[in-house]
Parts: C-alpha cells; sequence; structure tokens
C-alpha cells in the first residue's frame, strides 16, 4: 500500500496549492496585471511541456504545435459557450474537450505523417499549422460563432491563478510520471535509437504516435486555459510563429528536461513583459531586438538548454531508483 | 620524424590521454596498442589536429603542429586514415582520391599519384566511377588508405585498418601498409590485432588508460610476458 | 529447429545482396556466420529481424512465419540481436539501456504508471530486480548509472549484449560481437558468450571476422559469398573447405598469427 | 514615474514593433502632439496629462497584456487604442471589466464596442465600422459609377480587409449589381497574378480593394499590367502618401471613401497636415489622423468631466455630439461609434480629390 | 485554355522566385544540415541594398546585382562566424534557434528608424515594363529575366558543386566534416564559402522580387523564406535541381489552386499537396532516400 500514499500525497499537494493560490488570488494582494503573466507563463509551460513530449522525450520534430494549442482553444470556448453554464464543472469539461479535440486531430495527423524522419516531419507538421491557419480564419464560413479572421469573442473569463497552477502542477506530475515509467522509456529509447528500439520489441510507430497525440493533448488543453484568460481568440494566435515560439522555449529549457521547460516558459513569458515594464519609453521599439539578442546569446551560453541534464528535485527519479 | 612530448589531451573533464611521449623516426612502421578506451584514437586525432592538446608539445619534422587544424596539419604531410575508414560514402572512388589530393596542386604529380595508386590497387581502378558508399568493407579501406596516399604524405596515420575485415582482406591490408612504407611515408599504426601489427613493424607502444607502459622492439615485447597474455595470445 | 530460413533474396537498387538464403539453426546450438566483406551476413541478420522485407523467401520461427513481420513483433516472438555498429540509447544510463528492453513484458498499464499505483511500483520493483540481475552477470552493475555513450567499447558491446537478453529471447544474434577488442579481450568473451548461452538457454547466431572466436566455440559454421551460402559444417571441415579459403580465409591456416613480413 | 494626484494619466497601446509598426508609429506621433498641444495650453481640466505608451506589436495576447499594465500598474484613467481590431477587442474587454474608458482611433470591427449583442459601454471608437464603409462604397459603385460587374480581392487574414470585403459584396448585390469575383489573398502575399488573371477572365468593371494603401499599392499595380481596365475603388485603408509613390499611374482615376480630404480648406485639416509636416516631415497618414481625433475625443471628454474620474470621463464620452475634429464632426452613437460622413476621394495626377461626402 | 497557359506562367513566375531563395537554404542544409532560418531576412536585406542602389545613387542594373550579392554573403558569412560556427559541435537543433534568433533580430532592428525603418518602401523599376505574347496571354520581360537568372544561378551552382574543386570540398564536408579536414579542406572556409553562396543568390533574388513586385519591407523575408524553404523540402533538402523543382511545383500548386479551386483556402491547398507528396516520398522528390545501413 505506498501507491496509495503517494497518489493522496500528490493530491493533497495540488489541493493545498489550489487553497494557496486561490487565498492569494482572492486577497487582493497581486497586481492583476502580473498575475495575468504569471496565468500565461503557467499555460505556455503547459503546451510547452507538451512539446517537450512531442520533441524532447519522444525525438519528433514538430513545427506545428501552436495548430493544437489553437484547437484546444477553439474546442473549449465553443463547448463552454454551446454549454451554456459558467460553472466550474462545465469549465473542466470544456478544457477537456479542447484536449480531447486536440488529441483526436493530432491521432490523424500522427497516423498519417509520424513515418516521416526529422525535418521532415517538422515540415509536414508546419504544413498541418498552416492548414489549421487557413482552417481557423474561415472558421466562421462553417461555424459563424469561431469568428474566423474577425476572432471569437464573448468567452468567459474562467481562468483563474489556481487553475493555471493547478493544471500546471497536474500536468508536470502526469508528465513526470509517464516519463519514469516504462512507457517514457521506451518514448525515449524511440528518439535514442528508433531502429534498436524496435528490435527491442517496442512497437515504434505507436508508441512514436502516442508521445504526439499525448503532447498535443496538454497542448490543446493548455489552449482551453488561454481562451478563458484572454476571452479572444484570433487565428494569428496559433500561427507558425507561436510555433516556433515553443520550440525555442523547449529547446531553450534543454529538450527531455521538464525543469528546463519550466524555467525557460516562465523565463521567456516574464521576459518580454518585464521589457515592456524596465524598458524606458522611448527604447520601447527596442523590446523585440534585444529578445534576440537575448535568444542567441543563451543559446550560444548553453547550448544543451539553461539547465543541462539536471532536474528540479520534485520531477527527478521513478519508482525503481 | 614525429616527436610526442608529454601530451595532455581531455575530452570534458576527463583525462584521455596523462603526458603521452612518444616518437616515430623516419621511415619507420611503429605501432601503438592498448585495450579499448586506452586513448589509441586519441593519440592519432591530436597529432592530425581534431583534437587540441591541453599541454605538450608535438613536433614534426622539428616543427611544432600542436594545435594546428587539421586541414594545415594535413599540409605539412601528414595523412590520417581515420577509425571506420571515413570515406565520402556519396562520392565516387576517382573523387574520394581527388579529395585527397585537394591540398595539393592539379597537375602532373598528382596525376603520377593517381597512377601509383591505380597500378597498387588495381581494384580501385576497376571501380573509380562507383559511389564509395557501396564498396565492401575491405574495398573502402583500400580506397581510404589510397586516398591518404594522394596527398603524397611523408607520414601516415593508420587508425585499426583492419577492424571489421575478413581475414583474407586483414593479409592484404597489411601487405599494403607494408608497400606504402617501402614507397616512403612513414607509419604510425594503430591496432588491435596486435600479433598482426608486430609483424610488420619494428618498434612499438603500448598504451594503456591513457598512459604509455610499455614500449620497446617488438621482438622484446613479443616475449614480455604481460603483453603476450593481454595482447597476443599465447602462440 | 528452431529458426528456418528458404530462400531469402533482397536486392538493394541493382546489388543482390542475398540470392536465395538456406539457413536453419538447432535449438540450443552455437553457430557461426561467416562470410567476406558485402557477403550479405548482416542483411541475413536484418531479414530475420524485421528490418528489411525479404524480396523472396520466407522465415519460419517454432512453425510462425516471421518474414516482414515488423521488428517488434519479431522481437515478441523471440528473436534479439546486436548491431554491428553498435546502436546503444547513448544518452540513456546503462541501466535504463536494459530497462527499456524489458518494456514489451511490463506488468502495468499507462494509468497506472501515471497514479502510480501499487502494481506500477511493484512492477518497477521486479523490472529492476531482473535488471540488477543481467547487470551484475555482465559486471555492469558499478556503471549502472553511466550514459551508454560513456563505456568504453568493450562495455558497451556487452551492455548491447545484456540489453538484448532483456527482450528474453529464445535466438541470439550477435553481430561481429569481438570487432575491435584485442587478444584478451576475445578471450574473455568467449567465455562468457558460452556462460549467457547456459545461464539463459539460448539459441545463438554470431557473424565475426576473428577467427579465434569462431573456431574456438562455433559449433557449426556457414559460409556465405555473394549472397549465397556456399559451404556449411563444422569447424574443422569448414577450414579446410577449398572453397572458403579462396573466398574468404586466404591460404594462412586460420587462427594462425604468424608473421607475413616475407 | 512621478505619480501626482493631480494629474490625469492616459496610456497609448500601439504597435511600434513588428510588422505594422509604422501604422503604430503614425498613431504614436499623433498621439503625443495632441497630448502635448493639451498640456501646453495648461492641461485639460486644471491638470496636466501624464501618459504612457506601450507596445503590442499587433498582437492580441500582448495588447491583452498592455492593457493590463496600463490599467492595473500605471492606473491610467483612460486608454488611447489600439490600432488593429484584432489587438483592441482585448483592450475592449479588459477597459470594459476594469471601468476605464477606452478608445481606439481606428478598430473597425463592429465587434470592438459591441459583442454578443452586449454593448461594452466603457469602450469607444473615432472611426467607421466596417459595414458603413462597404455600404458606402457598395452605393457609390452601384449608383453613381452605375457599375454593373463588381470583383472584390481582399486579404482573408486581415479582419479590416475581409469585414469590408462581406459588406460591399452583399451591399452590391442588393443593389442590383453582379458579384463577378470574390478572391481572397494571405496577409504576405505580394504576387496577385493567378487573382488578377481570374478576376480579368470575369469581365468585372469595377474592382473593390479593401486592404491598406501598401497592399493595395502592389495590386493595382499588378492589375494594370495585366491590363485590366475596371476602375479601382477601396475605403480608407488606401489614404496614404505612399499609396501614389508605391502604384505610381496605376490607382489614377481610383475612388476611396476617407474620413476627411486633405484639400478640404477647414482650418483644422490645414492646420493638422502642416503642424505634422513641421514636426515629423511627412504628410499624416489616415491612422495618424484619427488617432489624433481620438485623443482630442478624450481629451474633450475629459475637459467635459472636469476631471480625471473614469466613470465621469466615460460619461462624457457618451455623450459626445458634433465635435470638431479633423476627420470631420463626431457624435457618439448609442454603440460608442462615431458617427460621422465619409466622403469620397478621388486620384487625379496623382493627388486626392474631392468628390462627395456621403452620410451614414 | 489561354487562361490555362496564363497560370501557368503567373506560377512559373512566383515558383522561380521561390527558387532562388530555396537554392540557398538548400545550400545550406546540403553542407551543414542547418535550416537557416535566418535566410528569409538575408533577401530581404538584399531587396533593401536594391532599394538603396537604385533609388538613392541610380547605379546600373549589373552593379545593383554585385553590391546586393557582396552585401548578402558578408552578412551570411558574419552571421554564421558569430552565431552558427561556435554551435557546431552542439546538437543541430541549438544552431536552429539562434538561427531563428538572428532572423528575428535582422527583422526588428532593420525595422527601426535608424536603420531601414519600419515602412513599405516602393522599389524604383530601373527599366519599363513591356510584355509579349499571343491573344491573352502575356509573359512580362520582368519574367524572363526572372526565369532566366533563376535558371544561370541552378546551372552556375551545379558547376560549382559538380565541377570545381570548392563544390567537391563542399559535398566532402557535407558528408563528413571530421574527415574533409583530415584530408586537408578547410572546413570553416567551406562552410564560410557556402553560406556566402547561398547568401549571394538571396541577394539576387532580393533585388528580382524588389523589381518584380515593387515594395519592400523589414518583415517581406518571412513568407517568401517559408515558402521557399517548404519547396526546398518538397524537392528533396539537399538538392539543388529539387530545390527548383520543388519551388516550381510549389508556384503552380499555389497558382492553380486558387485559379480553379479557391482563393480563400490556397495555402491549405498548396500545403496539402505538400504533405501528400511527402507520404509519397518521404525524402522530397528527388531527395535521396537515406535508407539507413543498419
Ligand atoms: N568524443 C569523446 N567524448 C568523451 N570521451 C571520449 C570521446 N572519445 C573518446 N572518449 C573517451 O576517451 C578514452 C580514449 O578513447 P579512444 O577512442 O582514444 O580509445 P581507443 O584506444 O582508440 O579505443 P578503441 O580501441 O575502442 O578504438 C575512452 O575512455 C573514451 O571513452
Ligand atoms: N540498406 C542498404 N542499401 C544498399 N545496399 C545495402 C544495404 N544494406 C546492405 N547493402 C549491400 O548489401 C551487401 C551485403 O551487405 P551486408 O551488410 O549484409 O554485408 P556483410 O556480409 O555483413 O559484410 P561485413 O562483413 O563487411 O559487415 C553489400 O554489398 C552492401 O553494400
Ligand atoms: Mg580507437
Ligand atoms: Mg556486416
Amino acid at each position: 500500500m505506498k501507491a496509495l500514499p503517494s497518489l493522496a500525497k500528490a493530491l493533497a499537494w495540488l489541493a493545498a496549492v489550489y487553497a494557496a493560490m486561490f487565498a492569494f488570488d482572492s486577497s487582493g494582494l497581486a497586481n492583476p496585471y502580473w498575475l495575468q503573466v504569471f496565468e500565461l507563463a503557467c499555460i505556455t509551460a503547459i503546451s510547452a511541456l507538451g512539446l517537450n513530449v512531442i520533441y524532447g522525450f519522444t525525438g519528433l520534430f514538430s513545427l506545428g504545435h501552436a495548430a493544437f494549442y489553437g484547437i484546444g482553444a477553439y474546442t473549449a470556448a465553443l463547448t463552454l459557450k454551446s454549454l451554456g453554464v459558467e460553472s466550474q464543472p462545465a469549465f473542466l469539461c470544456a478544457l477537456l474537450a479542447g484536449a480531447a479535440a486536440a488529441a483526436l486531430v493530432a491521432l490523424l495527423v500522427g497516423v498519417s505523417t509520424i513515418r516521416l524522419t526529422s525535418d521532415y516531419l517538422g515540415i509536414a507538421t508546419l504544413g498541418f499549422g498552416i492548414i489549421m491557419k487557413v482552417v481557423f480564419d474561415n472558421a466562421d464560413s462553417f461555424i459563424p460563432r469561431l469568428g474566423g479572421a474577425r476572432g471569437m469573442t464573448g468567452i468567459a473569463k474562467m481562468t483563474t491563478l489556481p487553475w493555471a497552477f493547478v493544471l500546471l502542477g497536474g500536468s508536470l506530475l502526469v508528465i513526470r510520471n509517464l516519463v519514469h515509467s516504462s512507457y517514457g522509456r521506451a518514448l525515449v529509447s524511440i528518439r535514442e535509437d528508433e531502429i534498436a528500439a524496435g528490435a527491442m520489441g517496442i512497437d515504434t510507430f505507436r508508441y512514436k504516435t502516442a508521445g504526439f497525440v499525448i503532447g498535443c493533448a496538454f497542448a490543446g488543453l493548455a489552449g482551453g486555459l488561454y481562451a478563458h484568460l484572454y476571452a479572444f481568440l484570433h487565428p494569428s494566435n496559433f500561427d507558425f510563429f507561436k510555433s516556433v515560439d515553443v520550440l525555442v522555449i523547449v529547446v531553450l529549457g534543454g529538450l527531455g528536461n521538464m525543469s528546463g521547460t519550466l524555467v525557460a516558459s516562465f523565463g521567456w513569458v516574464f521576459l518580454l513583459e518585464t521589457l515592456r515594464v524596465v524598458l524606458p519609453p522611448e527604447y520601447v521599439e527596442f523590446r523585440w531586438v534585444l529578445i534576440p539578442i537575448l535568444l542567441v546569446v543563451t543559446m550560444l551560453a548553453r547550448p544543451r538548454g539553461l539547465l543541462g541534464i539536471g532536474e528540479f528535485r520534485f520531477l527527478r527519479g521513478g519508482a525503481g531508483r | 620524424m614525429l616527436i610526442i612530448d608529454n601530451v595532455n589531451v581531455y575530452y570534458g573533464k576527463l583525462h584521455a590521454l596523462k603526458g603521452i611521449s612518444l616518437r616515430v623516426g623516419e621511415g619507420e612502421i611503429v605501432s601503438l596498442i592498448g585495450a579499448n578506451g586506452a586513448g589509441k584514437t586519441t593519440v592519432l586525432r591530436a597529432v592530425s589536429g581534431i583534437l587540441a592538446p591541453r599541454s605538450g608539445k608535438i613536433l614534426f619534422k622539428g616543427k611544432d603542429i600542436s594545435g594546428l587544424p587539421p586541414h594545415k596539419v594535413a599540409r605539412q604531410g601528414i595523412a590520417h586514415v581515420p577509425e571506420g575508414r571515413g570515406v565520402f560514402a556519396n562520392m565516387t572512388v576517382r573523387e574520394n582520391l581527388d579529395m585527397g589530393a585537394c591540398t595539393r596542386r592539379p597537375g602532373r604529380e598528382v596525376d603520377e599519384s593517381l597512377d601509383r595508386v591505380f597500378s597498387r590497387f588495381p581494384r580501385m581502378a576497376e571501380r573509380a566511377a562507383q559511389l564509395a558508399g557501396t564498396l565492401s568493407g575491405g574495398e573502402q579501406q583500400m580506397l581510404a588508405i589510397g586516398r591518404a596516399m594522394m596527398a603524397n604524405p611523408s607520414m601516415m596515420l593508420l587508425d585499426e585498418p583492419s577492424m571489421g575485415l575478413s581475414p583474407l582482406l586483414v593479409e592484404e591490408i597489411f601487405h599494403m601498409i607494408t608497400e606504402v612504407n617501402r614507397a616512403g611515408a612513414t607509419i604510425l599504426l594503430v591496432e588491435q590485432n596486435a600479433s598482426m601489427a608486430f609483424s610488420i613493424s619494428r618498434r612499438a607502444y603500448v598504451l594503456e588508460t591513457g598512459s604509455i607502459v610499455i614500449k620497446g622492439d617488438t621482438d622484446d615485447l613479443r616475449n614480455d610476458p604481460g603483453v603476450q597474455s593481454a595482447y597476443l595470445g599465447d602462440l | 529447429m528452431i529458426l528456418e530460413a528458404r530462400g531469402l533474396t533482397k536486392n538493394f537498387g541493382g546489388i543482390k545482396a542475398l540470392n536465395g538464403v538456406d539457413l536453419y539453426l538447432r535449438r540450443g546450438e552455437l553457430a557461426g556466420l561467416i562470410g567476406p566483406n558485402g557477403s550479405g551476413k548482416t542483411t541475413v541478420f536484418n531479414v530475420i529481424t524485421g528490418i528489411y522485407r525479404p524480396d523472396r523467401g520466407t522465415v519460419n520461427m517454432d512453425a510462425n512465419r516471421i518474414a516482414g513481420l515488423a521488428p517488434h513483433r519479431i522481437s515478441r516472438l523471440g528473436i534479439a540481436r546486436t548491431f554491428q555498429n553498435i546502436r546503444l540509447f547513448r544518452n540513456l544510463s546503462v541501466m535504463d539501456n536494459v530497462r527499456a528492453a524489458y518494456h514489451p513484458s511490463v506488468p502495468y498499464g499507462p494509468v497506472s504508471a501515471v497514479c502510480r499505483t501499487n502494481r506500477y511500483l511493484d512492477g518497477e520493483k521486479a523490472i529492476g530486480e531482473n535488471v540488477t540481475e543481467l547487470l551484475s552477470f555482465f559486471s555492469l552493475q558499478d556503471r549502472r548509472l553511466e550514459h551508454a555513450k560513456n563505456l568504453s567499447y568493450g562495455d558497451q558491446r556487452r551492455l548491447e549484449i545484456a540489453r538484448a537478453l532483456a527482450s528474453g529471447p529464445k535466438i541470439l544474434l550477435l553481430d561481429e560481437p569481438a570487432a575491435g577488442m584485442n587478444h584478451s579481450e576475445v578471450e574473455k568473451l568467449m567465455g562468457f558468450i558460452l556462460e549467457a548461452r547456459k545461464r539463459f538457454s539460448l539459441t545463438i547466431l554470431l557473424i565475426e571476422h576473428q577467427m579465434r572466436l569462431v573456431m574456438g566455440i562455433c559449433e557449426r559454421l556457414v559460409v556465405m559469398d555473394f549472397g549465397e551460402v556456399i559451404a556449411e559444417g563444422t569447424p574443422a571441415e569448414i577450414r579446410k573447405d577449398p572453397r572458403v579459403i579462396e573466398a574468404y580465409l586466404g591460404h594462412r591456416p586460420a587462427g594462425d598469427t604468424s608473421e607475413v613480413r616475407d | 514615474r512621478a505619480q501626482t494626484a493631480n494629474e490625469i494619466r492616459i496610456g497609448l497601446i500601439t504597435p511600434l514593433t513588428g510588422d505594422v509598426k509604422t501604422f503604430g508609429e503614425s498613431v504614436k506621433n499623433a498621439f503625443e502632439m495632441a497630448v502635448d498641444e493639451a498640456n501646453r495650453a495648461g492641461g485639460v481640466a486644471g491638470m496636466k496629462i501624464a501618459f504612457v505608451v506601450v507596445d503590442d506589436r499587433n498582437d492580441p495576447t500582448e495588447a491583452s497584456n498592455a492593457a493590463n499594465l496600463l490599467i492595473n500598474r500605471h492606473k491610467v484613467h483612460a486608454i488611447v487604442g489600439s490600432v488593429t481590431s484584432k489587438a483592441t477587442i482585448p483592450v475592449s474587454d479588459l477597459a470594459q471589466g476594469s471601468k476605464i474608458p477606452a478608445i481606439t482611433p481606428s478598430a473597425t470591427n463592429p465587434k470592438v464596442t459591441v459583442a454578443d449583442g452586449k454593448r461594452k459601454d466603457f469602450m469607444f471608437r473615432a472611426c467607421f465600422i466596417d459595414p458603413f464603409q462597404g455600404r458606402v462604397m457598395s452605393r457609390f459603385a452601384r449608383e453613381t459609377l452605375r457599375k454593373e460587374k463588381a470583383a472584390v480581392l481582399f486579404d482573408a487574414s486581415n479582419d479590416y480587409s475581409k469585414g469590408i470585403a462581406e459588406f460591399f459584396g452583399n451591399d452590391f448585390k442588393d443593389l442590383g449589381g453582379k458579384v463577378v469575383a470574390y478572391e481572397s489573398y494571405g496577409k504576405d502575399d505580394v504576387d496577385f497574378s493567378p487573382l488578377l488573371t481570374k478576376i480579368k477572365a470575369s469581365g468585372a468593371d469595377v474592382l473593390f480593394l479593401p486592404d491598406y494603401y501598401n497592399k493595395v499599392g502592389l495590386i493595382a499595380k499588378q492589375a494594370r499590367e495585366k491590363g485590366i481596365k475596371a476602375t479601382l475603388i477601396g475605403p480608407d485603408g488606401w489614404d496614404s502618401p505612399d499609396l501614389v509613390k508605391i502604384a505610381g499611374d496605376a490607382v489614377e482615376g481610383g475612388y476611396f471613401s476617407n474620413h476627411y480630404s486633405p484639400e478640404d480648406t477647414r482650418p483644422e485639416v490645414a492646420g493638422w497636415v502642416k503642424k505634422y509636416r513641421e514636426k515629423f516631415g511627412q504628410t499624416p497618414d489616415a491612422l495618424g489622423t484619427l488617432a489624433y481625433d481620438a485623443t482630442n475625443l478624450l481629451l474633450d471628454a475629459i475637459r467635459k468631466a472636469g476631471g480625471n474620474d473614469p466613470l465621469k470621463i466615460r460619461e462624457a464620452l457618451a455623450a459626445i455630439k458634433g465635435f470638431k475634429g479633423v476627420t470631420g464632426e463626431f457624435t457618439i452613437d448609442g454603440n460608442g461609434d462615431a458617427v460621422k460622413s465619409a466622403v469620397i476621394l478621388r486620384i487625379v495626377d496623382g493627388r486626392q480629390k474631392f468628390v462627395k461626402v456621403v452620410d451614414p | 485554355m489561354d487562361y490555362f497557359l496564363q497560370q501557368v506562367i503567373n506560377g512559373l513566375q512566383i515558383g522561380f522566385v521561390y527558387a532562388l531563395i530555396a537554392l540557398g537554404y538548400t545550400m545550406v542544409y546540403g553542407v551543414v544540415g542547418l535550416i537557416n532560418f535566418a535566410h528569409g531576412d538575408v533577401f530581404m536585406v538584399g531587396a533593401f541594398i536594391g532599394l538603396y542602389a537604385i533609388g538613392k545613387y541610380h547605379l546600373p542594373l549589373f552593379a545593383v546585382f554585385l553590391l546586393a550579392t557582396i552585401g548578402c554573403a558578408v552578412l551570411a558569412v558574419v552571421m554564421e562566424r558569430v552565431a552558427y560556427r561556435p554551435l557546431r559541435q552542439a546538437p543541430r537543433i541549438a544552431s536552429l534557434i539562434t538561427a531563428i534568433g538572428v532572423s528575428l533580430f535582422l527583422e526588428y532592428f532593420t525595422a527601426l528608424n535608424q536603420v531601414f525603418g519600419p515602412n513599405f518602401y516602393s522599389f524604383p523599376r530601373p527599366f519599363a515594363v513591356s510584355s509579349w505574347g499571343p491573344g491573352d496571354i502575356s509573359l512580362t520581360n520582368i519574367q524572363a529575366i526572372i526565369f532566366l537568372v533563376t535558371l544561370s544561378c541552378l546551372g552556375a551552382l551545379q558547376f560549382i558543386v559538380r565541377r570545381t574543386r570548392v563544390g567537391r570540398a563542399m559535398r566532402a564536408v557535407s558528408f563528413d566534416p571530421v574527415t574533409a579536414g583530415l584530408v586537408g579542406v578547410d572546413v570553416n572556409r567551406v562552410i564560410s564559402i557556402t553560406f556566402g553562396l547561398g547568401a549571394a543568390l538571396a541577394g539576387v533574388g532580393g533585388v528580382l522580387y524588389g523589381i518584380a513586385y515593387p515594395q519592400v519591407n523589414t518583415f517581406m523575408g518571412v513568407m517568401p523564406g517559408l515558402k521557399a524553404f517548404t519547396a526546398a523540402v518538397l524537392g528533396g533538402i539537399g538538392s539543388i535541381p529539387g530545390a527548383v523543382l520543388g519551388a516550381l511545383i510549389m508556384g503552380q500548386s499555389e497558382t492553380l489552386a486558387s485559379a480553379y479551386l479557391s482563393s480563400t483556402y490556397r495555402d491549405g491547398i498548396a500545403f496539402v499537396i505538400l504533405i501528400g507528396v511527402l507520404l509519397l516520398r518521404p525524402t522530397g522528390i528527388l531527395g535521396a532516400a537515406k535508407t539507413e545501413k543498419v
């Protein structure tokens, strides 16, 4: 009976964190601006963790992550709108619907393209991202509520700090537990050497697809949170360049390093915003000149990721050590 | 000809060569043997400039070449036949050979080198237009040596030329090495197959975990009980 | 007869890598596959393990037709292998290399893993114990946390065999296990292969160019040339076969390491 | 930034980086001019105006963060911005939620002020909305120019372009015309030849190009090179001195709707153009002019509110009637949108010539 | 029929423009294995050099091309030095990320008022447009120039790579940089030359693009860059004729999708075709099918 305590412990932690966050959130101590930025960082981290499962752990080069983020966002927003109730359980349903939709589409895309290797897979997913952007741009012609290029409005603001934080914690927990299990090792072995993995009895096609689907599901989940944080969806939020942003985060954090992804996500989002705050007014336009310079310099200094291969303690280790 | 003096090489934190010194005289064939991971390949890589030693000197014909980039070392007249052959798989045999002469001005002398390679390895002449990647292992090894000959080097570094080759080819390769040597190239030979290596070289060094532990004439080494049991087997 | 291949043919573009190869393995034997470079030995392994699909021919294992199945299916039927160019999971620890190979028989489901149920914990423990046992047998226990890429060449070869055994095979295919090893290392490897066969009740087929190993431990040899089997028999018979001498061994008696200096 | 109680803080959200930086900059220039003028005249309602400019890179997420920053960190009393609809909608939501009045100079999507049937009563705008311009130009094409067959070429990923295109197309049909080609391109396209070849084959006699001048210039040029003779018409996005520079003769004879005519002799217009030229060395474009008006509208409301109370400013904004700006007389309607007449201009000899006024 | 032929010519024009950019991508990828995301921005710089050379200094056309080629080549060589070379030993993805960084930097830096500025600048035409052709079909002199220049660049590149010593060295480096060093190839120099050559093509492309679509802006390189890169992959990345073929297919599929299907869904359709081709030929049309020898 060791499992129960372990699971209970994790849940208790999450509950405690939720309570703390809830108290903090409602205390009014936090500046709503930094709160929103923090929530965005959590959401970005969830999505980036998803890409880390895909690219960092399974080794599949995906340049279309934002499309799945978008699918999750639009699905969740549409679900909650259709449910017509703005309650917490309905929100959870909407988020799950977003994740499920992203996973389902990922399954279809994965089954057909996952055979491609490295850069060719990257291009196929990039292509898929562009196709999805065209679909989002014209979504109003089949579902008017989605708004198409004019954007989807009237989305309830449901995402709160506890939601974002607890779902990030939950995602970390799920991914950590998965990675430190035989299933995770199967994914990683495919990344390391697909032929050898196959020769050892691992169904590479199935696991690659699974890794892709799981990662995209997290993107979908994050998308749902995003939709209900910003209450407005526009196709330009889900274009190729947003996919590149997530890729940058994952690589900066270090492939296959969850702590790094976490640090890089928060670093990226906060860097963008902090520059907005600290740059003197006449240098506002230098914000996007500095960011790429910082990016290049960081990459040159830490080519294998911010944290190398180190993980935070709570993300380390499986049961078998 | 080649003097390696107290050279230290690191891979990150790993101290791969711990103050190695060895020398190869003009016209000699010298073997370097040792267990897996002893650092044999590392020695050759340090000489040819792929790795820069952290300290120590490498002198070639009296000139300090330590720390020079590989292409400059190559231009000094050192040709390195790397571990695993390293032929350019998507180029033809002929192009591979031309690559060997890329430090030289095209002209009569290069043509002569080519003739020499072709006459020594008639198989290469037959296969001149074949892509190197489709050659058999032994043929690739021939090509790698032929390519090194194209530079008309005064010194050749060979890294485990017999690895993965059939017994017949191993014999051929060793024969080839002696011929190359006779044609004027000094040779530093790294081998696992110590008995074969000893059979063509007069002097040898034994490397263990980054240090030279034994050196001497092959005739003496052959009778050294330690060397015998570890590298030669009971004859 | 645990494995039987008939009429295997495989072309790569214009190259006939295999040209009607017949091959069998008796249960529990240790057989050797030799032949000149490029004669198709590795290709035979690749076809048996499903990495290539043969153009023609069948492979039967215990009466299952396996030619054309995906590699993981064949592996699950009980064939494991090592590779000529070592293919370890280079950035994984020694232990994880072996643990990954236990995956096909993982005793818990993904949901258990995510929730860390008892099944998961017990399963991990069981896998851990198996791995420990296997690694101690291969004397790799001390290096279990090292990344595979940091092992010495010989250790890497051994780890690859350990990993192959982790999938619980009946048949083990070894592709040049002694390549790049020196005399004493080959010697150790030979003892080790024999012991592994006993301990894990294996049938072994190995490819090797080092005659000392081949002649020393193989009970039966198959010789290939130009994608065809040209001879078969005991080491003693093969050593004398003129075609094999012509194509492969050369005129020095096999295993002889005396001078070639003229 | 010293925060004295006795000042009015206004935030400007505008794209100062990214691919529409050029629009963002004219808006910023105009905004700063308006504020400077007010401060030099002793402030508004007895208070100095402090302002903060934040960049949104024309990205909805960034725009939302920017608005949040202005409201919650800089504690602004009112916001001007943003420039495009996709960046302004998130701003409108935040302004509404925090009860801070905001006015956009140029976001034309109806959803900026009214979404899903709900009026966001803290959000205002100083420009036309898409349906209005679409209707103005369709009526002009049908009734004044007497065109039968219209072709529409628009940017499907740009809400401004797409919105106007739709309204134009529908109205043109309602007025008895035929839309013989209705084609779209992407944001970064520069080669329109397949579409123009198609349009040429359709025999259209009028080609409606709802987009900004830079795109229009390129399209017009290629259309003429393809031998399309149809009359070119478009919305206010055409208004920029650069249009003729890019397109040359290609837009000669084209018509577009605008907020004002630079030929207008009203002192507001002449003064504005002169001031702007003196300061920045170029003629102001439509976006800059609208930003100037939007800022002045806001300042006027503050003046009327008599202080920096956001609620009162909102009241005053909603009550604006007959405000005389550079781009005409503004009256804010129940939706917070500016009601004002449009003018139709024609490009003759590379200059904008006034044709007629169209009232809403 | 006229309509169809005209659309094909339209498609050829944009296809050849993509081809010029795609060649640069493929060169660099072929030799160093790097997707040089900043290539589209080098192309932009080429166009701006053209803008200044023609608009401000009224140089003759050949001088404009020369200046753009040299300018871009120098820029690319510096880029390689600063942002890619230090990462030669690092995982490939690291240099991809610095390439993204360099790309963003070039876009946003040049958009500053102190540099090129953020506006859309009209590109002066150095000559008048004329067109020939029977009936409704027309072929303009600009198109003709684009076709010719692209084809000659293709020929020149093929010649350099296949027939010259530098080209052989490039191929050697692409296969195995370490061994190439051992036989005496100055690997760094060869890589610099590769970047320079690729960028020179982008420079030519930038000027031609400016002439054909007479408007430049610092973000103009993004989309063509992305499309060209996709085209290079479609043709089989690393293959020089493949890049041109891929680009032509890309141009045709975009054009014909607009012409006969739906302009709204054009990009979607073009990329569906791309994915379809990749599923049939997983390494692009002319890409060498790399079955790894096990
Ligand atoms: N690129 C590298 N990074 C880190 N360590 C390395 C690297 N290359 C070699 N080593 C380590 O350096 C030591 C010496 O390696 P080297 O390749 O020189 O041995 P060797 O004698 O040639 O062995 P072999 O017989 O296997 O070829 C070994 O411990 C090896 O693990
Ligand atoms: N994937 C492939 N593509 C093309 N040719 C191949 C491929 N695999 C093997 N070949 C060719 O098939 C032939 C047999 O190769 P194989 O690897 O089976 O030889 P081998 O007997 O294992 O040789 P060695 O002893 O050198 O390892 C060779 O000519 C080889 O070049
Ligand atoms: Mg070695
Ligand atoms: Mg083999």
